[in-house]
Parts: C-alpha cells; structure tokens; sequence
C-alpha cells in the first residue's frame, strides 16, 4: 500500500494555500493533520447516533453506547490490550496525571520515582507535584549522542523506587528508548513501570508486554481528533486504584455519603465522556492499520535518513540525538550557527562569536517559506539545560509528508 | 534571516554597551525564550538622556531593543511608557506574526515594569 | 426569528429514520443534538487551522491559538465574564474535580460543604471525596414541590462552611433556584459560592455575578461538541489557587526539581488543549446568541407548559418537581402508575397493588414508538432516596423540539 | 406494554412465591434500576426440583426471573449455569434493545454467582 505514504489526497488541509502555495507541515510531533476518513468519523457520529452513552435504554443511546464501546475495543487490539483495560483521558498529561492523583497518592515521603533527563513536561510535573510530600523524583542522565544511560538508571534505581516513568520516543532527540529492558529492570526492582507513548504509539508497531504496568498516549498525535487521549492499565492494578475524577457514570451506587464505584475502565471516566472523540481515534487507528504499523515507521526512518543526510552536509546546522536512523523516530531538533556575527564584548571589543541563532528565528525564517516547523524548548525544558541550550527548531514527519517536504525543508533551510 | 534593515542592526547594534553611571537598570528574562537584556538608563527624572543595553536574545528581541534604546533619548518616560502596544509593533521595521509579538514587545515591557518605581536598582 | 424554534432543518440527525419512521428526540438534558453550523466550524477548523497552540511561531500555529483564544473570548462574553476567567475543561464533572482538587485541598477536619438534595452526582461525589480527610458534607433539603428549603439552607450554614455549591437548574426536577439570593447568604456567611450551570447557561440567560465565585458548564449540552466544558472562575481566585493538572502549556519555567506556573486560565489547561471542542463551543454559542437567550427559555418554557397541561390530564402519570412552569426548566421526570397489576402478597393473597411501572419499562415502551426518553436515577440518587422511589422517566426539550414532539410523546404516553 | 405473553406471565407469575424448605437462596440486588430479587432452589445436588421467586423489578426482569424459575425445575444445575448469554437473551418471548440485556439476565446471573458455592445461604 505504498501509494499512502507522503500522499496527501486524504487530508483536506492539505489544498490550503498560503501566498499561493502548498503548506510543508514538519510539526506532527506536537500535533497532526486529520484524513477526510476520521472528519467522515465524527460527523457520522453526530448526524447518525449521538446520544449520551451507557444506562439508557432507548436506541439512539445504544448505538452511541455500542459505538463507544466499539472504539475501545479497535483502540484495545491496536496496541494488544483487553479493551476493560483502556481508559479514555483527554490527552497524555491527563492520563499521567491520573497516575500521579491515583498511584502516586499512596507514595510516601521517601518514596522515590525514577524518571529521564528527556522527558516531556507531562512526564515530570505530575511526578514533581509529589516532592511536595517528600517523594523524591530521580532522573536518568544520557550520553553525548542523546542515549539513555542504562548504567546510570540501574545505580539510581533503589528499594524506595516506586515508580519508574519513561519515554518511549524522545519528542526533541528522537531517541526510541529501549522500554522492554528498562522495563524488566524495573520490574524485577518491584517498581511500577509507565511508558508515556505519546510518540511511539502513532509512529511505530507497539504492543503492551507484561513489563508494561501503564502505557499513555494522545489522539491527536496519531490522526485523530483533539480532546481523547488513552490510558492502558493493567486490569488488576485497575482495579486497585482510587477513581481520579468523580461524577456521574462512573458509580454502581450512591447515598448521601457513600459511593459504590463501577469497575473498571468506566471507574475512571467520570461525567459525559468524549464519544465523538473516541470514535475519530478509531477511525484514525484503522487508517493507520491500513498503512501498516511496520509501514509507518519504515516510511518515517526513509525521510529520516534522508534529511539527516542533507542536514550533514549543511555545516552551520547541528542536530541533536543519535546518528543511526534505525535509533530515532522522524523527530528531529536542531540549531543553526549564526556564523556572520561579530558581537562586542564586555570590554567593547568587536569579537566574532559562534553563537546559534535563536529557534525561533529559524522558525520565523521558514514560515516565511511555508515551511512550518515548531521552536522553543518542546516542553523539555530540563533537557534543555542538559544540553546547555534555550531552544531547538524541530522539524518532524508522518505519514503525509513525501519527499518534496523534505526538499522543501533542506533547500529553504539552506537559503539561511 | 530577515531583511537588510534588521540583520544590520543585528550584527551592528548602536547601543549594545554597558553604562557605568546609569541612574536605573533593568534585567529582564524570558525564560521560556532564554532571552537576558540588562537595560541601562540615564535620566534626569523626566526624561531619557541615554540608554544602553547588554544581553542575549532572538534577532528580533535584540533589534528592537537596540531600536529602543536608541529611540528613547530625548523622550519622556511616561510618553515612552504609554505608547500603545498596536502602535509600537507596527512602527517595527518588519512585518511580526503573532507568535512573534513578545519578542519584540521585550523592551517595551521591560521598561514599563523598570520605571514603575523610579529609582529602582 | 421564530422560525429557528422547533426546526430541525439545522440539525442533520433528524433526518433519520428508525423503521422507516422520525426520531422524537426528548433527551436532551443529557446530551444535545449538533446543529450544522457546530459541525461545520469543526470540519472547517480541521480543514483550514490545525495545528498545537501556544508558543509556536509559524503561521498554521498562530491561526489555531487566535481560534482557541477567540472561541474563549466568545464564550465568556456569552456568560458575561472575561476571557481570563474561562477555563477549558472537559465538561462539567471535570470543572467541579478540578475544584475539588484544587480549593477542596486547602479545607481541613470539620471544615464543612454544602449542598443540596437535588445535585447532580458531579457536584455531590467530587465533594464526597473530600470527607475522607473530616470534611464535612450537608445536604440541604427540599420542600414537597421540589423546591429548595431556603431556611434549611440557612440553618445548614454553619461558620465552617468553606463551599456552598449548587444546580441553578436540577435535571430531574427542573427547579430552578434562586442562586442570586443563595450567593448572598453565601457570601455573607464568607463561602466560596459555585454555581453548577450545566442545565442553565444551555437553557436561560445567563449572566456572571459578582456573587459567583465559580460556574460550571458542558459544551455537549449547548449544541457543542463533546469533551469540552467550562469552568468559570474569579480571576484573583484562579491566580491564588494551585494547578489541578500539570504538563505541557501550563508552565513558565521548569527545572528539575521546580515549576514556575502560567497565570490564569493556561495554568489549568495542561497539556495539548481540545480546540475543535473551543471553536465547536463557540460555534454553538453563535447559534443560540441568533436565536436569543429569552427565546431559548420562552420556547422551552411554552414546551413544558404545554405538555404539563397534558399530563394533569392522564390519571396514570405522576410528574415532579414545581407545577408553575415559571419555576422550572424544560425537563419533565415522570412515572406511570400500574394501575391493572395484581400481585400475591407475602401470604400468597392476590392483591391489587398500586405500584409505579419501572421507568425503564416505560422508556422501552416509549423507544418502540421512536421517542426517545431517558430513564433510571439520573445521577441524581440522593434526590431518589429523597424522593423514595428507584428512578423515573425523563422528557427534555431544547431548541429544535417543537409542538410535533409534544404531541407523538403524549399520544404515546396515552397508549401505555 | 410489552406483548400479551409477557404482561400476562408479568400480571399472573407462575413461580413468585416464598419458599420454606429450600436448600439455595440467592439475594440479587441491582441497585442502580432498584431491582430487588431472591431465589428460592431445592435441589437434589445435581438438579432443580423446584425454584421460586420474591421480589421488584422492572417488567423485562420479573418476566425473566419467572421464565427461569419455572424453565429451570427438572434441569441440571451446571447445565442452566452453562448456557450461554445469548441463547438464553434470544430465548426471551420479545426482542430485547441492548440497554436492557441487564433486565433480562438478571436471575442467570444471580444463579450463576449463587450456586458457585452450593449450599450457600
Ligand atoms: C445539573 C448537572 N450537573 C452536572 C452534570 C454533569 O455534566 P457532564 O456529564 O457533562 O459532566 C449534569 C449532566 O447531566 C447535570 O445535569
Ligand atoms: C513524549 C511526550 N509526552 C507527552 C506529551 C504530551 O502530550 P499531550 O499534550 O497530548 O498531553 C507529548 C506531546 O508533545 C510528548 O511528545
């Protein structure tokens, strides 16, 4: 099915032009494009079976309440869960911080959870908020090539370690963790292990192993809509938990100051939940299904290696994170050398410095030129100290983008 | 990057320069942006005699502080502070898009929230 | 612009047909139909302006920020707050968590909540959750009509009521309160006073006052989509409280081991927010702004008038909540007397009994004829202890039910 | 409401007495429909000689239970638990919506989870 890469007749947005032009859209690491297939989803949604879901006996609230349930169990089999073990949250944070408001509450001073100088803000601050009870938050250090360093974690991985939280795939390095390893050191130290798959989910095969405790990831990151994310649990440990949020739906039985809560995974969704969204996150995994998963990531290691080869060629850019496509996802941050600047110095002399240029800059350059690439510190910010800079630009593909986005990219970038 | 005008201000700044006997100095940071500019100031209580500045940023917070500094002298304090925002982005010499309005509005805010307490060091 | 009431012409699911037949669609309370123009707004946003907000500089990225922060700055004109008072949440359940969580975090052992016997279980159970640390709940109680005993509520007002939280309008019995006046006792008393509008702003003007410390709304109760909701907050109480959720967007600055939070609403909206759901939102409420809010509540309130006057009619049906439809909403709960039952008493007798038909037996009745009721507790099972029955059925209008809907409900009714 | 042949068995039960000399009585509760139901079972250990019923419900869960009751006399025990959802929903005299299978399976279920441990009261 090779004729769906880098094809963007099913996404309408795609026929925008700005200036007259085609748009080149390298950001899908913070958010991406929508088929026609997920719009015809949620529309079909609305004009043929909208109702509010679960407890009602009419046949409008069937469908609605089949449909949902339906999604749960196509978003289940995508990534080899049992659908009574997916929740559906807003978006990855929400699902960590269910985590953190749940699992975390029962951490106590002392307590330590083991986390990644690369993570994104969503796998830190849930995590931080706990060091206000005296849990300590740990963080694994990386190598010069952007890897995780497996012996740091073993040596900060003690008996307090309660919860071990990492990334699957770097948004910023694009550095793909080795998550079945780290997984089993985990386990075996007693630790609950979490992947927040925010970017490995939508971008490569997954499938939740038994080392997998909980597993996070968004909707909009992997074609479908805005407002769903999901929370992969283990049934028992499910089970175990305190509900997070609580309302309507989520309860077998309520008096004045008690309350029965239902099982799993309907504990953990309290008040109307997002039936429109988890219907367009179906429909975007069997787009995606249609592809292939194996496919996907094939396609996104091609451009790449292309771009990373390009880029190698430039000498004012520098990018960050391994060198070996086949250790990255199509993510990839970098800076450019401001190599005409002569600055004076404290003393008022005119030296020359070799200093970067600001990302946003760099962005505000290519925007110019429609290529669209995102800048800043990508909500990583203690990596960003790691590595001793304020910012990136990132440039990032998917399914949609072809080689012309990547010569658009190379050759506006070169014009800098 | 950007056009002749601010990537020779950009590499030639007119007020890119420590003051010794300023009478305020403010430092402003962005830290989601990593922006630093210190401005130094000489006035005489009502007016701006001079204004330097020093520090790192974008090319676009850096020339319109440049700009600024260099615009200033002469003026009044409160006139430079009660300039509205519309007006000033506009008088910048490129054309700014939205996600870009803090960085040039940097000294400007900066000089609002240093000359609220004169004096302040 | 009459001609915008109880036409279904906008709303592209009553072109439905279930066994060949229209839909009678008397749910809204719990959910809304989408009109047109909402779907419309969605699909446009998707096609034209998606992109993650916040901090990027790229054109794509500035268009969906200006959507988002306009679609808040229209929904808060609607209610009459400022836009830096409107936070996006998922829906109302999540607004009042997030309370819990945030201000019900500051209340300690005896501190006490009030509210009332009507509440919907997302103003009851987030509260609940909050006894577990000696946190007080009281309920206030209701007279025979339905209406809340305003000297119960005097009386219930201790000098450690931190919160009084209350439905202006119940979703069972309709009762509309007297929130203004509720607000001053409130706040003469030194409470936080929160509103759960989640079935007024849909359904009557609505303005905040200064009385209002916060308001909770759902999108999908307004013609919006699902998976957004609102909570309305003081500004200087916004900025004291601490963050619910914590990630991406709501940050200024992070380090290690410290966060500096965004001001308000940003510092609550963590991680990648729904946009579709804001400009959906804000779609809906151009629509019911055309139609006008006074219109909105004269036609619910002729639908009520107008169906009451048939039920006083059927010998078999009981209704709750106020008869003046001056002091309620456009939503009926209702049982059927099983007047022809006949049943061995526990003597093995056969008695005639005068029992209530189960309200799901009454909305299964009612689905064979396509009209659609709800039926069960409502989320409301405090009210139906109070009450001392196990649920009712439910008929709800909105703006695009008319007379037609009316009649097919009643003459169904009759046949039971 | 329904069809004659349920608002007939719903009006006239055939099983919906109390039971002295039983040997299994299960309590089933709903408590979100309020459906309140107990079994009474004598057996011989391997089959029903007899089941009868008490209780509230909805009509869909009273015509079930009365079904099952008398369905049942004569029947192994770990037959009735072994059939399957769906045969015994389709078995029911009316076409049931999805919304109310819970109604329906109601007495299987609380069979099912009652005779687990035979003998318990
Ligand atoms: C009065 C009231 N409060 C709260 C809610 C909960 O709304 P949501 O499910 O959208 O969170 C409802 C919905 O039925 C309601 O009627
Ligand atoms: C690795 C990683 N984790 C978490 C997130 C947060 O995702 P969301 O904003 O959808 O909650 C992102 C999004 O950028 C991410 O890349």
């Amino acid at each position: 099915m090779i004729n769906t890469y880098g094809n963007k007749d099913d996404f309408p947005i795609f026929n925008k032009r700005v200036n007259g032009k085609r748009i080149i859209y390298l950001d899908s690491t913070a958010t991406t494009q929508k088929p026609r297939q997920v719009l015809d989803a949620i529309i079909g949604y609305y004009e043929g079976s909208n109702a509010n879901v679960h407890r009602s006996v009419y046949k409008l609230a069937d469908e609605a309440t089949e449909v949902y349930e339906r999604s749960r169990k196509n978003i289940g089999d995508f990534i080899g869960s049992r659908e009574n073990e997916i929740v559906f949250t807003r978006n990855t944070t929400e699902s960590l911080n269910l985590l953190s408001y749940t699992v975390g509450e029962s951490l106590k001073k002392g307590d330590r959870i083991l986390i990644t100088s690369m993570e994104h803000h969503s796998n830190i601050l849930p995590w931080m908020r706990l060091e206000e009870r005296g849990v300590i938050l740990d963080y694994v250090g990386l190598d010069e090539m952007g890897h995780l360093d497996l012996e740091d974690l073993k040596s900060k991985l003690k008996r307090e370690t309660r919860i071990v939280s990492v990334a699957h795939q770097s948004n910023v390095l694009g550095t793909i963790n080795p998550i079945e390893e780290i997984g089993k050191i985990a386990k075996d130290n007693g630790s609950i292990f979490i992947v927040d798959a925010a970017q490995s989910v939508p971008h490569m095969p997954f499938r939740i192993r038994e080392e997998y405790d909980f597993v996070a990831f968004s909707g909009h990151k992997m074609l479908g809509p805005m407002g769903i994310g999901v929370l992969y649990g283990k049934y028992n440990l499910l089970e175990e938990m305190p509900p997070f949020n609580r309302g309507g739906e989520m309860i077998k039985d309520v008096d004045f100051h008690n309350a029965i809560f239902e099982d799993p995974p309907i504990k953990f969704e309290a008040g109307t939940p997002n039936v429109e969204g988890a219907v367009g996150l179906s429909a975007a995994v069997d787009y995606l299904k249609n592809i292939g998963m194996e496919e996907v990531r094939r396609h996104e290691r091609y451009l790449t290696s292309i771009t990373l080869k390009s880029l190698d060629g430039m000498k004012n850019v520098k990018y960050y994170g391994p060198r070996d496509p086949d250790e990255r996802g199509g993510v990839i941050a970098f800076n450019v050398k401001d190599t005409t600047n002569l600055k004076k110095d404290l003393e008022g002399r005119n030296i020359k410095v070799d200093r970067l240029y600001h990302s946003h800059d760099i962005a505000t350059f290519l925007d110019d030129r429609n290529v669209y690439v995102r800048s800043g510190h990508h909500c990583a910010e203690p990596l960003m100290r790691t590595l001793n800079i304020t910012g990136t630009a990132r440039a990032s593909f998917y399914v949609y983008n072809g080689d012309d986005d990547v010569e658009a990219f190379i050759s506006s970038l070169s014009e800098i | 990057m950007y056009s002749d005008e601010v990537m020779d201000r950009y590499q030639n700044p007119v007020k890119n320069s420590k003051m010794e006997d300023y009478d305020i100095k403010i430092d402003e940071a962005s830290t989601t942006c990593g922006d630093k500019i210190i401005l130094y100031i000489k006035t005489d209580g009502e007016r701006i005699k001079d204004m330097t500045w020093q520090g790192e940023g974008c090319i676009l917070s850096i020339v319109s502080t440049d700009l600024f500094c260099e615009n200033s002298v002469g003026k009044e304090i409160n006139g430079i502070k009660e300039q509205d925002d519309l007006s000033f982005i506009e008088s910048f010499p490129v054309k700014i898009s939205p996600g870009r309005i803090n960085c040039v509005m940097l000294p400007l805010r900066a000089f609002r929230r240093g000359t609220r307490q004169p004096g302040r060091e």
